[in-house]
């Protein structure tokens, strides 16, 4: 049974070894001239003002929360998707009862106002 | 030699805002300018600097923000000063004329027609019938060219990838004409005192006409792809809003003016080479946005093409250039006969023309505003004084007051619809 | 450090390897998006439909100096301007070539004044200049295939000291 | 040209002492105007009935060198009612160019003055941001005034190369930095 899953075990590897070849030989043969100029940060050709490390507003932090809690619920599509037609009306509906859970919430930070910027 | 201005690893010879380590200090010449709370650090400085792909060139603006709206804009300009008045005081008249083509590069012909026009009023030197209506078909061509690139740039911005190609592929065409009749794409220094350099070709009637047939159909295209475009209204509508009053008060003039809701443009209000006898209406918009300002600007290509069209129909044979021999060299042909043709042509190549004593300030309408130009003579062979009034330097000067309170990202629709060209602002 | 110190010179293996290098280097050079004045907008046409630079892989202008090999320094470089050139070109990591754009940035052209630097070579090294004022795109292009040909020159000795 | 002599009259009625003199050019009118007086004259220009300038639509700057009243800024005002155009020029002296700054009145100048800074050393009493605009911030001299060397440099040839090199400015920089 396992040797199905052969080709895609040849293609992990040659892609693991593809990149720790291409990234172990830059940093080994690569020559090294490291200038105060070339590590200061790029702020469109000037000079940076001020730290780099800044204090970020929260309001950042509450989009990322907010994508990271949409995307996971698009990552559960995926297998699903691949199956839903074997599955049959069972899986449809509880994927819907998922799905309207999550639009549930949704629409709870839309009221909220958590997706407008103020 | 190469590392004379900075050598390798060491700072650079001039130091920009903010250098060193106390950056608090470095700032306190921007007292009036930022916020406090810039220096406590609680809001962010950012160098939106003279390298970055959607400021139209190398200007610099130090944003102060608060998370993603924009508490206060300082502007930096000055990156592209090339000294271009400074140099023309050293250039005889013709000879200056060459260097108003590379001021605002998008509208080399319409630079020419504000210098040679100023001349002329100085000099009271007359412009032939072909002549003016030549300089108006090509300073309409013009704006359509740079309003192409405008609008090219603009929506490459904003993320309308695919109209840069389309503005581009017309623009082609314009330059093809430009080439047919000067020689030169884009510098083309083809308006000289007088009138023009060379007569039109019989070649230029058909190629414009030709050129003017199925453009508009493209101007159709443009407008079905974005003026109902859902995603460009939202990044457009309501953004950037400058009302009548502050507009006038901050010099605003031509589509940022106008969009605002007053019809103030130099063609109509004080015509010029013979644009009365042209009749083509002035756009207005009413809210002031950048989408009023899109709209203004893609309405006056029609206009501008109406304009051409009429233009086309208003040429007839006749002299090119004006025959005062004091000011305008002969033509070759007339050196062979008379003796004063020759005297002429040697005084006019070698020392140039003098001009007496005198001040003029002449206004015409750039596709970005009032392009007005303050020549004075001293009744020397080079302008003693050439002072440009450009909208360009106008209206990034009126960008902080466009600016603050916008978000980060509207920046770059507000600075692609006040339609800048820094040669044009630095001079 | 670097490939021939520690290879040294095997003949045949360092010469293919340097022209499979170089035609690596020549298949997609990434121009940093870097217009000052004229010669910029003759850049946008040449990179536009009409003359597509996209053909040498060219069509992607890298706005950061960190993913950029080429600065084509398209306009003329004033006193002002002259440390942020010498900035971004310091910046750019190390394959990096320049490519004087018109008169303005080869030798500053027209304008023989206080406010222009006389040709961008008194700040960073330049590999090709393209004449003209500005150049057609057909020029421009030109000029990169005679930095093409310069790349496909180019020693293992010169970049992997 | 007629209506514009009424302008320049009216303005005179009103500010006797401040106008100084009045020139008709090639349909153009300029006053010259005392400069202590130029910000009332100014709002004088913007505020009244039958005049109406408020558009400022351009302020230059001019060096007559060897004269005495060196320096001479001119305000062009523009009435987008009445249509009609109107020179405001201010002379100044030659050691300390000073004028009362109009960005109260017309805000479009404050750009302009400071250019006006940059390049002629004109000072501006009361500017809120009276710094260099054009040119680096440590550049000494202002470049626009006559006596101000063009900055020419000759072209490098072989035989002259090392003594061009010498006279570049940044050559001068590092010298003394």
């Amino acid at each position: 049974m396992l040797d199905s899953y052969a080709p895609a075990a040849v293609l992990l590897i040659i892609t693991v070894v593809m990149c720790l070849l291409i990234v172990s030989l830059s940093t080994l043969m690569g020559p090294r001239r490291p200038t105060h100029r070339k590590l200061e940060p790029y702020e469109s050709g000037m000079v940076p003002i001020g730290p780099a490390v800044r204090r970020l507003p929260v309001r950042f932090y509450l989009v990322a929360v907010l994508f990271i809690l949409f995307d996971i619920e698009v990552v559960f599509f995926l297998p699903w998707a691949v199956i839903a037609r074997q599955l049959g009306l069972f899986a449809l509906v509880e994927m819907g009862i998922f799905i309207g859970i999550l639009l549930l919430g949704f629409a709870y930070a839309w009221r909220k106002g958590a997706l407008e910027w103020e | 030699m190469i590392d004379m201005i900075a050598p390798q690893g060491s700072e650079p010879a001039v130091t920009p805002i903010g250098e060193g380590q106390n950056w608090q200090g470095s700032l306190d010449e921007l007292k009036g300018m930022i916020s406090p709370r810039a220096l406590t650090g609680e809001t962010m400085l950012l160098n939106m600097g003279p390298h970055h792909p959607s400021t139209h060139g190398v200007l610099r603006l130090l944003l102060e923000l608060d998370g993603e709206t924009i508490v206060s804009c300082v502007p930096d300009v000055g990156y592209l000063h090339t000294g271009i008045e400074k140099n023309m005081e050293a250039k005889t008249y013709t000879k200056a004329l060459v260097m108003t083509d590379r001021m605002d590069y998008l509208n080399p012909l319409g630079n020419n027609l504000v210098y040679c026009l100023a001349l002329e009023k100085l000099a009271s030197l007359d412009v032939p019938e072909r002549a003016m209506i030549g300089r108006v078909i090509l300073a309409e061509l013009t704006r359509i060219n740079s309003h192409l690139v405008w609008l090219g740039t603009h929506c490459l911005d904003i993320g309308a990838m695919s109209m840069m190609l389309y503005c581009f592929r017309e623009r082609e065409e314009i330059l093809d004409i430009f080439e047919l009749v000067s020689g030169q794409r884009m510098m083309t220094s083809y308006f000289r005192p007088g009138g023009l350099w060379r007569d039109l070709p019989d070649e230029f009637i058909p190629t414009v006409q030709a050129f003017l047939d199925h453009f508009p159909k493209r101007v159709d295209d443009y407008e079905t792809i974005l003026n109902k475009n859902p995603l460009w209204i939202d990044r457009t509508q309501g953004i950037g809003v400058i009302t009548p009053e502050d507009a006038i008060a901050l010099g605003c003039t031509g589509p940022v003016l106008r969009a605002s809701g007053i019809a103030h443009d130099v063609r109509k209000s004080q015509p010029y080479s013979c644009y009365e006898s042209f009749d083509f209406s002035v756009i207005t918009g009413d809210h002031g946005d950048v989408y009023d300002r899109f709209l203004v600007r893609v309405k006056e290509m029609r206009e501008s093409i109406k304009i051409v069209q009429q233009g086309l129909k208003m040429l007839r044979k006749g002299p090119f250039i004006s025959s005062n021999r004091k000011f305008v060299p002969p033509p070759r042909a007339e050196l062979g006969q008379s003796m004063e043709a020759v005297i002429h042509h040697f005084k006019l190549w070698t020392e140039g023309f003098r001009i007496g004593k005198g001040e003029v300030y002449f206004p015409t309408e750039s596709p970005r505003g009032e392009l007005g130009c303050h020549l004075i003579a001293d009744g020397s062979t080079n302008p003693y004084r050439v002072h440009f009034r450009t909208p360009s330097f106008v209206h990034i000067s009126a960008l902080p007051k466009l600016v603050e309170g916008e978000m980060l990202a509207d920046v770059v629709a507000i600075i692609g619809s006040i339609d800048i060209v820094l040669g044009d602002c630095d001079r | 450090m670097g490939i021939s110190s520690k290879l040294g010179n095997l003949g045949v293996v360092t010469t293919s390897l340097e022209t499979a290098v170089n035609w690596g280097r020549t298949g997609a050079l990434w121009p940093l998006l870097f217009g000052l004045a004229c010669c910029a907008i003759e850049m946008m046409a040449a990179q536009c439909s009409n003359y597509d630079l996209s053909r040498f892989g060219m069509e992607l202008n890298r706005a950061s100096p960190r993913q950029a090999d080429l600065i084509i320094v398209a306009g003329r470089v004033t006193r002002k301007m002259a440390p942020v050139i010498r900035q971004l070109y310091d910046q750019m990591p190390s394959p990096k070539w320049v490519l004087a754009m018109g008169d303005c940035a080869s030798c500053s052209g027209v304008f023989n004044n206080y406010a222009v630097v006389q040709g961008v070579d008194e700040i960073i090294p330049v590999d090709v200049y393209v004449a003209g004022c500005p150049p057609r795109p057909e020029q421009l292009i030109h000029g990169i295939m005679t930095l093409h040909e310069k790349i496909r020159g180019e020693r293992i000795t010169d970049w992997a000291s | 040209m007629q209506n514009l002599r009424s302008l320049g009259d009216r303005v005179q009625e009103a500010f006797p002492d401040a106008v100084l003199d009045t020139i008709a050019f090639r349909d153009e009118l300029t006053l010259i105007i005392d400069p202590e007086k130029i910000i009332e004259v100014a709002r004088f220009c913007r505020d009244t009935e039958g005049l109406e300038f408020n558009l400022l639509s351009d302020l230059s700057f001019v060096d007559y060198y060897p004269e005495e009243p060196r320096f001479a800024v001119c305000y062009h005002l523009y009435s987008i009612f009445f249509r009609h155009r109107l020179r405001l020029k201010v002379m100044l002296s030659g050691e300390e160019p000073q004028v009362a700054t109009v960005t109260p009145i017309y805000p479009a100048a404050n750009w302009q003055e400071r250019e006006a800074y940059d390049m002629m050393g004109i000072e501006f009493i009361g500017h809120p941001f009276l710094k260099r605009i054009l040119m680096p911030k440590d550049w000494e001299g202002y470049p626009l005034r006559k006596d101000y060397p063009l900055g020419y440099e000759q072209v490098q040839f072989t035989f002259n190369f090392d003594e061009v090199m010498r006279q570049k400015p940044q050559a001068k920089r590092e010298k003394n930095t």
